[in-house]
């Protein structure tokens, strides 16, 4: 596993959560769990209803830390640009799963309306703003809307936190948009989720194991490495990313070490995974590891693990319910929204 | 004779060219992957997968084609074009004529795009015409096994860089394909698809398949419609639709690609100039929206032009005016 | 009413946009360098010289724009849009409609083209018609001072993404501006530059000048040409151009760009579709070839349509055919 | 000065010669200093005739040691990418000064039959090929060039030399250049001269002042940074990186430090140049610098070197009436050579 050397290095857990960030109070850890858990409900749910034929999706199944962690540390003043692999982003950032889900369906109630899919959901209210499912479309703009906070017209004192894969940071983009972030002292969260995995191509096909923590150095601006698997790892190393990016005004890049445990778009049948690989991952769950942690420091019991398991599926089956009830869209509405 | 489908017509072209000609290489985010067939047979040095970059893989098949191979890049999605177009549209377009002739850039770029897969604009967009408007490259755009299979394997032998669009919606459509490995089809050259008197149609990939029910559908009602299927954009077979159109006095275009600046613009444009005296009607251009495609299952079919639109707009044309024609083709 | 160039009514549209809104913001390789007078009034937090790297340019106008500023960015050429063309095509083309409407993009990107400094094609590309056909765009290429102040300013008003192109062969061209800050032009209508009764002449930037000299000679001829400078080329004022073909009956279209898929095949396929009935003879194309721009100056020079083609052609449609009209015109 | 750290650093001399590679003959030294003449008389004559309306043009002044340095480094088995400062190379390689004007001029004697023009003259008889004046647009073709040679469709052993500005490394293309040359071990030598200026903006406005040699470290290619006015320091980097790639078949990166004397395109009144900074580095001339070194160590008299002063002189006269001597091409061949 890949820490960074380039700032103090955070301590390596392998699956198991790292120090305790001092702000997380037991109901934040809990709550924490359950929206870890309503990400990995809600995307099932995606891949259930694919099976009967409604749309792909790029699940996040393995990555839910990634998405609770760094946005937790995030407040609503900031504002969020991600990519093709968004849902935990949109959940934890309390998105509603049933208009996410009538949007993957392709229906009037989706956050766009059905113009959108599962790809590109947005939702300006929330502060989650231009999702590009274009590789590295997300990156192209996170300094503008950076700058758009820096001179003033967004809220006073927010931040952008951006989040790409590991894909991403092969595209030329990423350096320039890190590079434009550093000239221009932008207030920018750059959130690398480095799942291993670009479509169907691993990311070790594709550059250096150090790469993404490397080629962030070398633009000169501080970068953290942490185990993306381990909520409170990343939640800590982004709470003190963002503290600094708001006092500072400067971006900061935050790499977050994970694995996609499903394919890469539903369905697909992962033949081209290495099996040891995929098992190794799937030992580091992310939820399966921290509802043990919790569990053992005993902020929850069976019991009450077995409710929340109970509320999420309840919020779940009745996402499924209201986006399959929701209307789809008259097709002589089709042109708009083109233009303002 | 085989009978195979789009994709599998892709495939054995790209096998069938390696085994002809050592210089052709495959390249893309993930073609090794999909095509473990072909490493195996071939290697990997002829196979390979790229990093994430759409530049510096359209722009390594530039110079790749330059230093002497002739390389195929999959480029995945037309929407990821947009990545590569300084290499497409600034090198190999252009740096044949700059150098006065002294390269060449055998050399081609595949993508996919289209309506079927309801994911959006940005795995959806046909821009095809941009590369049409562009000097010094090429453009096709199939729409049966048979000819997939032939062009891309044309194109692969072709001197020049082209752009290869897979329309999604027809990967999985069967065709009879002739099975020898020497059986190319020109670039440059239409398929009249369905041969007729009183409308020419002219269309390209998917909507060529909406040109052939509605001839059919007009049959039933005597309206003989002739079926152009261009299949190459650029060079454009200007001949074969004149002469139809000369034929027929009527011109219906109809393509899934938004309207402006499109083929069918050029197509119309080209009968008006062209072909003026024998037309005896008013050209009609049946097209995408000029909007970004939906991903709405229901609003992607509905930015597509389909069967019955171009029956109406036909009956509009040959007998005339009526509302009912009018109110269908408002949609478009 | 000030006498200035197009450089300087650019400069002054600049300037006012900056003073009339502090969310104007102007950014670009040398921007700052260039105005240095707009980074002295306005500060160097509203001008801003970028590092040179044309996506991340664009795509920071693209996100600016969607934060709440109402970013200028100049991108140089044109044949460095392909860099920024994801940015522009696939964000600030898409995502508001994507999102359902959630964001705008009130942004302009400029940049150069066209015949007139002799370096070639990758410094001269004319390439407006991709981005017409691209959805979610506006697209201006204004041929005068005042045009080039009132259309900069409205685009910078606009709510949606502008790209502004400046014909490089005019930028040192003079001409009475109104001087009132509050004068905008608004975007989609097109000037008519001169009134005619018996063919039409549309065309924008350079080539609306070869145009007007061609009128100005055929009226020796006695024939009375209507010259229409479209202006914005998207939206397209289609009505001042039909009622203009509708009162001729006869339309040439010029421009320097290429002509596959280009405007003028829009304008073309504009008339056969819905002015067919008045229209009396073929319409005329008159483009640059398909071919990249060549440096050297007489090469360059042959690439762009000029007044003597626009005569021929105009003789030719209204008098009939002649051979020398046929020589001239077969250069084009 | 920047050297680099990466590799070992080698001295910095400030303009004065470093150590002599071992194979530089006297010839060699002699012959160097008369090719940096014979550019630098090339673009003055360039700048002659644009005051007198021919088209403009990007001059190499004060880089001249560069291109020597570099090229003299490369044998004919070798291909080399460039951009629109492109003369030196061009001239180093062996091209005709005369051909070269008739293309500046846009004549049917000019390498490219005047459809280049100045900015990307090409001549594949020289193994100067794909030279674009879209900034990156050499580095984007650079990898497959190096994958044709390395899949053996150039000569035996050949390898690819890529020159580009410090004003290309901010572009994207840049990092996937290094990123695909490295993943796919091509022998291909990267040659950025860092000349401190993109077009109008000095490049300390465009990036950190260490930015290109770490960010091509950070890409785990052999980088080094050598003094680029001084000739023999860049010929001896050069022929090392050549030589270890020829053996090795991976990339290898080279910065050379140098100075943009003139304007960006001429004419170019460089209002916006820092004086004290011109005048710098105008004192650190590499031409003046090496003439001077060539007298000192008595390798040539002030004779001979006025000896040599006539020859280049005479070379530029008579390309510069070739070169207007030459026809213009007809107009009905401006649409020859789009296609093959
Ligand atoms: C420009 C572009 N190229 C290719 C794709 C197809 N694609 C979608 S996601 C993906 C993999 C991206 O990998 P990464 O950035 O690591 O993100 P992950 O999918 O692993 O979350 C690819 C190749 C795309 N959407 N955009
Ligand atoms: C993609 C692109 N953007 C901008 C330009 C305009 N331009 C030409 S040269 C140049 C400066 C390039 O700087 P650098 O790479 O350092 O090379 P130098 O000119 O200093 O040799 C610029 C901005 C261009 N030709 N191509
Ligand atoms: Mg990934
Ligand atoms: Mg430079």
């Amino acid at each position: 596993m890949n820490v960074s050397e380039h700032t103090e290095p955070v301590a390596d857990h392998h699956g198991v959560p790292g120090p305790t960030h001092e702000s997380a109070t037991p109901e934040a850890r809990l709550s924490s769990l359950e929206t870890m858990m309503l990400i990995r409900a809600y995307e099932e749910q995606l891949v259930e209803l694919q099976r009967g034929g409604a749309p792909g999706t790029c699940t996040s199944v393995g990555q839910e830390a990634c998405a609770v962690g760094v946005i937790g540390a995030l407040d609503e003043r900031d504002r969020i640009l991600t990519n093709h692999r968004s849902a935990g982003h949109l959940i934890a950032r309390g998105a509603d799963p049933g208009r996410m889900m009538a949007e993957v369906l392709g229906r009037t109630d989706g956050y766009c309306g059905g113009r959108s899919g599962s790809l590109h959901i947005a939702s300006r209210e929330l502060g989650v703003v231009l999702t590009s499912t274009i590789v590295g479309g997300e990156l192209s703009m996170a300094p503008g809307m950076a700058l758009a906070q820096k001179m003033g017209r967004g809220e006073p004192g927010g931040i952008v936190a951006v989040f790409f894969g590991d894909g991403a940071a092969c595209e030329g983009i990423f350096h320039e948009s890190l590079n434009l972030a550093v000239q221009w002292q932008l207030p920018l969260l750059f959130v690398c989720e480095n799942n291993q995995w670009q479509a169907f191509v691993h990311r070790l096909e594709t550059m250096p194991d150090r790469a993404i923590a490397d080629w962030a150095h070398s633009h000169g601006l501080p970068t953290r490495s942490v185990d993306g698997n381990a909520v409170e790892e990343v939640y800590a190393a982004a709470a003190r990313a963002v503290a600094e990016i708001r006092v500072t005004g400067s971006p900061q890049f935050l790499e977050l070490v994970t694995y996609r445990q499903r394919g890469h778009f539903e369905p697909d049948d992962q033949s081209y995974v290495d099996p040891d690989e995929l098992v190794a991952w799937r030992r580091r769950d992310p939820i399966q590891g921290y509802r043990e942690h919790l569990l053992e420091s005993g902020l929850i019991d069976p019991e009450g693990l077995a409710a929340m398991e109970r509320r999420v599926r309840e919020r779940i089956e009745a996402a499924a319910a209201f986006a399959q009830a929701s209307a789809w869209p008259a097709p002589d509405r089709l042109t708009d929204h083109v233009y303002a | 004779m085989t009978r195979m489908t789009v994709e599998q017509a892709i495939h054995q072209a790209l096998r069938e060219e390696m085994e002809h000609d050592p210089r052709v290489i495959l390249m893309g985010e993930g073609v090794a992957t999909k095509h473990r067939d072909l490493v195996e047979d071939f290697g990997a040095e002829r196979v390979r997968n790229t990093p994430l970059a759409e530049a510096i893989m359209a722009g390594t098949a530039v110079g790749a084609a330059a230093g002497g191979l002739r390389p195929v890049v999959d480029l995945l999605f037309a929407p990821f074009l947009p990545y590569s177009m300084d290499a497409l549209v600034n090198s190999a377009g252009k740096l044949r004529y700059i150098s006065g002739g002294q390269f060449s850039f055998p050399m081609v770029a595949m993508a996919m795009t289209g309506a079927g897969w309801a994911v959006g604009a940005q795995h959806n967009h046909n821009l095809e015409a941009m590369f049409v408007h562009a000097p010094g490259l090429k453009v096709l755009m199939p729409s049966t096994p048979a000819d997939f299979r032939g062009l891309l394997k044309a194109a692969i032998r072709d001197e020049n860089p082209v752009l290869f669009f897979i329309d999604l919606g027809l990967l999985h459509q069967e065709g009879e394909v002739e099975a020898r490995a020497d059986e190319l089809i020109p670039l440059g050259q239409a398929a009249v698809r369905r041969e007729g008197t009183h409308v020419t149609m002219v269309s390209y990939a998917k909507t060529v398949g909406a040109c052939l029910q509605a001839a059919e559908q007009l049959e039933a009602r005597q309206i003989s419609a002739e079926v152009i299927d261009l299949r190459s954009l650029k060079p454009l077979d200007e001949e074969t639709v004149l002469a139809s159109v000369r034929r027929t006095g009527r011109l219906i275009v109809v393509h899934e690609a938004s309207g402006l600046c499109g083929v069918a613009a050029e197509i119309a444009a080209l009968a008006a100039t062209k072909a003026f005296d024998a037309l005896r009607a008013p050209v009609v251009r049946l097209t995408g929206p000029d909007a970004p495609a939906a991903s709405s299952w229901v609003l992607e079919q509905a930015g597509v032009p389909q069967a019955e639109a171009v029956v109406a707009a036909a009956v509009e044309l040959v007998l005339g005016t009526s509302e009912h024609t009018r109110a269908v083709m408002a949609h478009y």
